[in-house]
């Protein structure tokens, strides 16, 4: 499956990447993908939305892609 | 209820205008300002960079929104966050509720501001004198172990 | 600070640039506004007539602003209150606090909202379709075994 | 001597006076003015101005009065 990854103001900065388009093995699970740019970082530390909705990617078994997803990364909220 | 990211706070009185037509039981409004400070940690500030999920913050913003009046029974209430780049002393959030009373204005305006802090995909960059630096919720408020990471 | 009775309430666009003058280190401006409601009780509010002593009431005024600042740190605020007769949805009252962060300056807004209601010599009197009624601060606010008095 | 009183909102229609000058013994105290017009209500019940300074009625020695002094009678705070 082919999946577009986004990464936002910080983590933007930090991978030196705006967008990326991924081919990925149909089994790859959100957690995975997140793993693959950030290692074992907390999760945690990351906003995650999939197709424009907020997410937890730990939540109870994990969040499965699909197809044609867009995966924002995000950096937590320092508004204000 | 409105919601927005801007490049510009609206004019204050026009949003408390806009606020009193919702109901003629509103006896009180509390608004909250967000300005630039001049001076943070001991660095001269030249400016803010706020960058917002353009899709994602105006929802979250509005979700907040419809959680302090079902919460705190606000009647209405506003929320403008700045987009871009913003000079000192330029305002770049303003927070408004309006309500019967004066006790649940205070209540929700002080949890929507921390709200707004904590939970919207906004991020602001402090360009100082000495350098740029990702600026990140303090953990005793955004109640998780993140430390600030510099650029 | 400034404090004062006024016919009308000021421009609060303008307010909030004066606030802002006085220094750059002014991070969060809070701001509540008192407006008149149409019911009260259940009865139908045709005016509000506000009555103060005009010397002592801006004096009174003026030393709230200075003990919020001295007990919260705020770096500068407002106090503007209505006299003579208010219709339902005009603005009687605005509280303006400015200060670095803005922890202190909810607290500030909250406290001096209330001293003002409770501390300042200003009295309203209720004009609704069943009557006229002075009112008074209720007992749990005020702190002392106040009834309301009827006219 | 001669001392000017003045009453503001509810207690001005209560009394129906707005302000009045009284010719009074060289020992009356505030108590006993308020007393004159009141009866026995509490002294708590006012907020009490002599030549514009908010005082307390019942402070420590009463409150001495003195030739050409203004009081204020007015009810407690209620505006907002």
């Amino acid at each position: 499956m082919k999946v577009k990854v986004r990464f936002f103001a910080r983590l933007r900065e930090e991978t030196g990447l705006s967008e990326v388009e991924l081919k990925l093995d149909e089994a790859t699970t959100l957690t995975d993908l997140i793993k693959a740019f950030f290692g074992d970082r907390d999760t945690r530390e990351f906003l995650i939305a999939v197709n424009e909705e907020l997410v937890e990617a730990d939540g109870p078994g994990g969040v499965r892609l699909k197809d044609g997803d867009v995966v924002d990364i995000m950096p937590p909220a320092s508004g204000g | 209820m409105r919601a927005r990211l801007v490049d510009r706070i609206s004019d204050l009185d026009e949003l408390v205008e806009e606020l009193k037509k919702s109901s003629e039981e509103i006896g009180a409004i509390c608004i909250f300002i967000g300005v630039v400070r001049g001076i943070s940690s001991g660095k001269r500030v030249l400016r803010l960079e706020y960058e917002a999920h353009e899709k994602l913050a105006p929802e979250v913003l509005a979700k907040l929104l419809e959680e302090a009046k079902a919460r705190h029974g606000i009647i209405d209430g506003a929320i403008e966050h700045k987009v871009g780049s913003a000079g000192v002393g330029e305002l770049v959030m303003c927070v408004a509720v309006a309500s019967r009373h004066r006790q649940e204005a205070f209540r929700a305006l002080e949890e929507l501001v921390n709200a707004v802090k904590h939970k919207a995909p906004i991020w602001k960059k402090e360009v100082t004198e000495e350098g740029a630096y990702w600026v990140e919720a303090k953990p005793e408020e955004a109640g998780q172990g993140q430390s600030n990471h510099r650029r």
